[in-house]
């Protein structure tokens, strides 16, 4: 009790010095002007805790960045702000960065949607932006420009993943469960077209099903889907949605093995968290980022920090705003100076070593050419939540399409 | 009389002088912000008509909103040359939607018609939201690329904020001058008497159908007006623009500024951006703060900011013309 | 068993759901006439004390008990101190401030519990499955189909046979009625908004082991809701019934016979009924 | 003289209740008529049907020889019945006299003028205060009517229903709920109207004094149906109408 009680002040103590000794760290970068970041991220409704987690991974890399003497001696400073999912909301968070923040950088974007309205005007905000989330392949594909970069996978990288492993699977009829916005329809013909070309005698059904963002009952569409006796689902669906749908399925026998299931999202801490061992096992699981898939020492010390400052481990969004402001500071090292034009010069092409493994930015589109992991739900003590059990891992070139096929002119 | 006339007309110069003079001495932001002020302005002016001025409470008012807004990124994104014809042929298919929407609408009252004008909205929504192929989907349609004004030979760089807050001014204050007028018109005093008494008014020989539809249409196309302008400063339209909540927003501008004086929608719309924009400064968690200073708000100022606010210097002004006897 | 008739008990299921949070909101406007837009929050906030109890002491009946009751509270606090000084106001008013109780509920929530989901597991009792046919279908699915009606039908006995019950219905009738004859309005008011908001409490509760309890979960079931009473007639019981079952088999068949069109169905229901019977399928008022 | 008015077997009926039961009668022009009945008689939904606030289940309503059964009541009003109701029906957050013009512009059709100031129509404003004029109203043409007394609300409403210059105007109980004195300012007015002016009036009304004391002409309803009619003197002598209020005198 003691010992306890002792070790508990010693707790506070602690935390004080550490708060004195980073206050008065700041104390001395403050006398620097510090490079400004703006970011923007879903911070309120039903996916605020993906914006959370984001948040999370770019506040920690920034407090490393900042103690390990900032850039070119000049601490970074974020300001955040909040998309609510809703594009012109993030236009307007975009707007008021650049033009009254007057940040050097930008960092952000959840939503696909957002990300394609916003990505155009960067040619008018004249400002680099580094997408972490939103997967559209539109943004580093059809609507790329200068200013826009992507350093987690994208819609058609985990997707092509998922063509390889359902054509490894055997089976032959396909369907698919998504949320009824482009990023589900687009995850179906993605995975059509790769499928296809792996294995030209799979079957895609007819009966699929795209229940709305939100739905709160997905029982009539896992029955629908179940009664039409697939041999393959992939499932699109992610944030609240997935727990949702994943629990009403399990009860109803859906991950039972009549059939193979395929998550493209499922390996996100986010739903893992909530669902604990309610996450059926055995079942294949994409993501951007898993934090067992390798045991770099960039990815332990990434771990470890998150868990101590956080308490949970990182999910791909934390390491993909985490990672961002490390290729931030790689490029302004590279570049020098921090200027607009000339980042997104050091951005092209710039190869850098994060959690998720070695990526290197296009040039061609801006594309981060990373790994991506899949595996198959697990059960483990040692973790709290399901962990990936075989992981398979891509290479980034072997999964990306080449940039004269992204539609990408600049 | 003379007097009161003197002052509006020495307030609205005023007025206009600010207007003239504010870009050339606040920031960039500030500039579109203002901009986004005067558009979602002429947004809430056009739904008090059918609000405040005609009685009904319309909860899809987005629908004409966004259906401009489609409308002219749609052409835009397709090298449409005029950007005003654009806004035209736009605000022109509000009115189409609004006539359709009204035509059923206007049979219903008070929360009825609440409820079925969201229905109808949401129907709206629905369609931009599925119909991939034209609309975008859920992604809409972005980057718009902008023409030149299209007057003559004039040709204005529409995509500089300055020069666009122009543009949005002339469209308010046109907008302002139009529902002005309409509302202390003939036609103005017979919607007020709609909305005071709908079964006086028809057995005084008023067909209300018909003037509420006309409100009604009148309303979307200015909603158009604004969607339009809405679109070319987003360079996209996004199916949120058609969401109920959406059409929420000019409801809270019109209640909060006051919905029985004229300028209320606009004091409105300042306001709720201001909050906003103050709010989310300091913190992420703006709508519980928002919500905080919506209630009180709401409880002590029944009739909006700005309608409170003139209450009460009428009654000061009288009681102290009272003193005075 | 064929699809069809699971659809059907997925229909209704989700109908019983909508009837328990829908009911409270026509109580609500039927004696106060105000429509109340916090509503799906104070759903919201029933799961979520759900989860919090189930959290701390693992039983899940004591926190279906407790939880609406605090749901309740709230409710009681919202109406003595928010909604009381804006009766008699315009109806925009109402829903502008439930909207402001929407706003600061939902953002409390993600203070309190963060912006992450939360499940809760139904009690060992119902957390097993039957067998139907060639389908396993949830025994709390089937839980929540019985206890709809069950509910249902204590309210109306409530309504028709207990003094507090006729009180209410004589009021919702006949404000300045109820005055005359000696009812403490105030009090009544106070009473039965605390008593709809218990039921939402009771839907979110009750909906805690379905669903990912997550910020902004009020917000998706509150415009369901509205079409639930007004299609159903705002006030009417059955109608609410009615309104909910409708809403709930629209939305398990269409997801199975018109995929594309699940996102306007309701809407269009909707605006079909409403021009068809301007106050409801089951209103009082014709 | 010849009749104004002529209903025919009308009938209404809620639900499997009658309201209204094969209802015959004639109101002549210029003759003052009154329809009269207790309390749940079927006058208010006599009147509704005559104005058109809803259709009748079955039977004919001839105005002038016109056919106006079923017609929505704008179109009613605009062919020439004016209306009172029980309860004061003016719009009450307006001036008397916007009360006035807004009746005068549905009745010159000038609703559909969008854009010129109501006040700036001279003629219009003219004929506004010419009315107000004639009720005694002139002096409060530009007060909100929420600050008027009872009976100048009621007055006002019978502005509103002069400015549409119907040749019909159905006043359902004119002096309800108004003191003595206000009584006799109404009763003064409906004659002096009814010289002064072409009108023909048709009115219900509890107060049997003010009945019997300005009709020409009597209706009794009882129980949606016709008991009687005839002269004023003819109905205070008739025992079944005094039967039907409650076996008292009808005078009382």
């Amino acid at each position: 009790m003691k010992g306890a009680g002792f070790a508990k002040r010693g707790l506070v103590w602690g935390t004080l010095f550490t708060v004195i000794l980073v206050l008065s760290l700041g104390g001395v970068a403050q006398a620097k002007k510090p490079i400004k970041i703006g970011s923007v991220y879903i911070l309120s409704g039903f996916a605020a805790t993906y914006g959370k987690f984001a948040k999370n991974g770019l506040t920690l890399a920034v407090e490393e960045i900042n103690k390990a003497g900032g850039v070119l001696g000049r601490p970074f400073k974020v300001t955040f702000e909040d998309s609510r999912a809703k594009p012109p909301v993030a236009l307007r968070a975009f707007r008021k960065l650049v033009f009254e923040e007057k940040v050097d950088a930008l960092i952000g974007l959840d939503s696909s949607g957002v990300a394609l309205s916003v990505v155009p005007v960067l040619k008018e905000l004249k400002t680099p932006l580094i997408i972490t989330h939103a997967a559209t392949p539109d943004v580093t594909g059809k609507k790329c420009n200068k200013y826009a970069f992507r350093v987690s996978a994208n819609l058609s990288q985990n997707v092509q993943v998922a063509a390889r492993i359902a054509a490894k699977t055997g089976a032959r009829k396909w369907t698919t469960i998504g949320p009824d916005y482009a990023f589900g329809h687009q995850t179906w013909e993605y995975f059509q077209k790769y499928l296809k070309k792996l294995n030209p005698k799979v079957a895609f059904m007819t009966t699929t099903a795209f229940p709305k963002i939100a739905t709160e009952d997905y029982t009539p569409y896992i029955t629908t889907i179940m009664n039409a006796k697939p041999d393959g689902v992939i499932i699109s669906l992610w944030s609240g949605d997935l727990i949702n749908f994943i629990r009403q399925a399990k009860k109803l026998g859906f991950f039972k093995g009549q059939f193979k299931v395929l998550m493209t999202l499922g390996a996100a801490t986010e739903v893992l968290y909530a669902l604990k061992d309610q996450m059926p096992t055995g079942i294949w699981v994409g993501t951007r980022y898993w934090f067992l898939a390798n045991n770099s020492a960039v990815n332990k010390k990434f771990i470890k920090a998150y868990k101590r400052k956080y308490h949970v481990y990182p999910s791909y969004n934390a390491q993909n705003a985490y990672a961002a402001a490390y290729v931030l500071k790689a490029a302004i090292e590279k570049a020098g100076k921090v200027d607009k034009e000339a980042i997104v010069k050091a951005l092209e092409g710039l190869e850098i070593e994060v959690p998720v493994g070695k990526i290197k930015i296009r040039a061609g589109d801006h594309q981060a050419l990373l790994d991506v992991s899949w595996g198959k739900t697990a059960a483990d003590p040692k973790y709290p939540i399901r962990i990936l059990k075989p992981i398979v891992t891509f290479k980034g070139s072997e999964i990306t399409p080449k940039v004269s096929e992204t539609g990408c002119k600049r | 009389m003379n007097g009161s006339a003197r002052k509006k007309a020495l307030l609205a110069f005023a007025a206009l002088v600010l207007l003239g003079v504010l870009p050339f001495v606040v920031g960039t932001y500030s500039i579109m912000l203002i901009t986004e002020i005067m558009i979602m302005g002429i947004f809430a002016l056009s739904f008090n008509l059918l609000f405040g001025y005609t009685g009904l409470l319309s909860f899809g008012h987005a629908a004409f909103f966004g259906v401009s807004g489609y409308v002219t990124a749609f052409l835009l994104i397709h090298d449409f040359p005029s950007l005003l014809l654009a806004l035209l042929l736009g605000t022109l298919a509000a009115a189409l939607a609004a006539i359709v929407v009204g035509y059923f609408s206007v049979r219903l009252d008070e929360i009825y018609f609440a409820i079925l004008t969201l229905g109808f909205g949401m129907m709206f929504y629905t369609l931009v939201h599925q119909w991939r192929s034209v609309t975008g989907g859920s992604d809409g349609l972005t980057g718009l690329v902008l023409p030149s004004l299209g007057i003559g030979k004039l040709s204005i760089d529409v995509s500089s904020p300055k020069s666009f807050y122009f543009i949005v001014a002339v469209f308010f204050i046109i907008t302002i001058l139009v529902l002005l007028r309409i509302v202390r018109s003939s036609f103005g005093l017979i919607l007020m008497s709609i909305r005071e008494n709908k079964e006086r008014a028809a057995f005084t020989g008023i067909n209300i159908r018909a003037y509420r539809l006309a409100s009604f249409v009148i309303s979307g196309f200015f909603a158009g007006v604004a969607g339009g302008l809405f679109a070319v400063f987003d360079r996209m339209a996004s199916p949120s623009m058609l969401h109920w909540t959406a059409s929420a927003e000019p409801v809270l501008m019109t209640v909060l500024g006051g919905a029985h004086v004229f300028f209320g929608p606009v004091i409105g719309a300042i306001l709720f951006f201001f909050i906003e924009h103050v709010i989310t400064k300091f913190t992420d968690i703006w709508m519980i703060f928002l919500g905080a200073i919506l209630i009180p708000l709401v409880i002590f100022f029944p009739d909006g900011v700005l309608g409170t606010l003139m209450t009460r210097r009428k009654k000061m002004r009288e009681a102290r013309r009272e003193g005075e006897e | 068993m064929s699809l069809f008739f699971m659809n059907f008990l997925n229909g209704i299921s989700l109908g019983m759901l909508l009837f328990l949070i829908s009911i409270g909101l026509t109580i609500i406007f039927g004696v106060l006439g105000v429509l109340n837009f916090a509503h799906g929050s104070l759903y919201m906030l029933g799961a979520y004390f759900c989860f919090q109890i189930v959290s701390l002491s693992h039983n899940f009946w004591g926190a279906l008990i407790l939880a609406p009751v605090v749901v309740a509270l709230v409710g009681g606090v919202i109406e003595s101190m928010l909604l009381r000084p804006v009766y008699g106001r315009d109806v925009s008013f109402q829903l502008l401030l439930t909207f402001g109780v929407l706003l600061v509920l939902d953002d409390a929530v993600r203070l309190i519990w963060g912006s992450g989901y939360h499940i809760v597991d139904p009690p060992p009792l119902l957390n097993g499955v039957v067998h139907l046919g060639g389908f396993t279908y949830p025994v709390y699915s089937l839980f929540i189909l019985f206890l709809g009606p069950f509910i249902g039908l204590g309210l109306w006995a409530f309504f028709r046979f207990t003094l507090w019950g006729k009180k209410i219905r004589a009021s919702s009738m006949d404000r300045e009625m109820a005055a005359g004859i000696g009812i403490n309005v105030n009090h009544l008011f106070t009473g039965v908004f605390m008593f709809g908001t218990w039921l939402a409490g009771v839907g979110g509760a009750l909906a805690a082991p379905l669903r990912a309890i997550g910020p902004s979960m009020g917000e998706k079931i509150i415009i369901e809701s509205f079409i639930v009473v007004v299609i159903g007639g705002l006030g009417s019981f059955p109608g609410a019934f009615l309104g909910a079952m409708i809403l709930g088999l629209i939305n398990a068949y269409g997801a199975q016979y018109l995929p594309k069109a699940t996102m306007a169905l309701p809407y269009i229901l909707l605006a079909i009924i409403l021009l068809t019977k301007p106050r409801g399928l089951l209103s009082k008022e014709t | 003289m010849s009749a104004i008015l002529e209903v025919k077997e009308l009938t209404k009926n809620f639900g499997k209740f009658q309201a209204v039961a094969g209802v015959t009668l004639t109101v002549e022009r210029k003759e003052l008529t009154s329809l009269i009945g207790p309390n749940g008689a079927g006058k208010t939904t006599f009147y509704n049907m005559l104005s058109g606030k809803f259709p009748p289940t079955s039977g004919r309503i001839i105005f002038e020889g016109r056919d106006i059964t079923g017609l929505p009541s704008h179109k009613i009003a605009r062919i020439g019945i004016g209306r009172s109701f029980q309860i004061t029906n003016i719009f009450s957050q307006m001036t008397v006299m916007q009360n006035i013009l807004s009746a005068l512009i549905a009745h010159h059709k000038k609703g559909t003028s969008f854009f010129s100031p109501y006040w700036k129509d001279a003629g219009l404003v003219a004929e506004a205060e010419k009315i107000l004029d004639s009720l005694g109203l002139l002096s409060f043409a530009h007060v909100p009517t929420t600050q008027l007394s009872y009976g100048d609300k009621r007055l006002v409403e019978i502005g509103i229903v002069l400015a549409n210059y119907p040749r019909l105007i159905l006043l359902d109980e004119p002096t309800a709920g108004m003191t003595p004195e206000e009584t006799e300012r109404m009763i003064a007015l409906i004659h002096r109207l009814a010289e002064e002016t072409d009108t023909t009036f048709f009115l219900t009304e509890h107060d049997m004094k003010v009945v019997f004391s300005v009709s020409q002409k009597i209706y009794v309803l009882h129980q949606g149906r016709l008991l009687a009619e005839g002269t004023p003197e003819e109905i205070r002598e008739n025992t079944q109408v005094q039967e039907a209020y409650l076996g008292g005198s009808v005078s009382a």
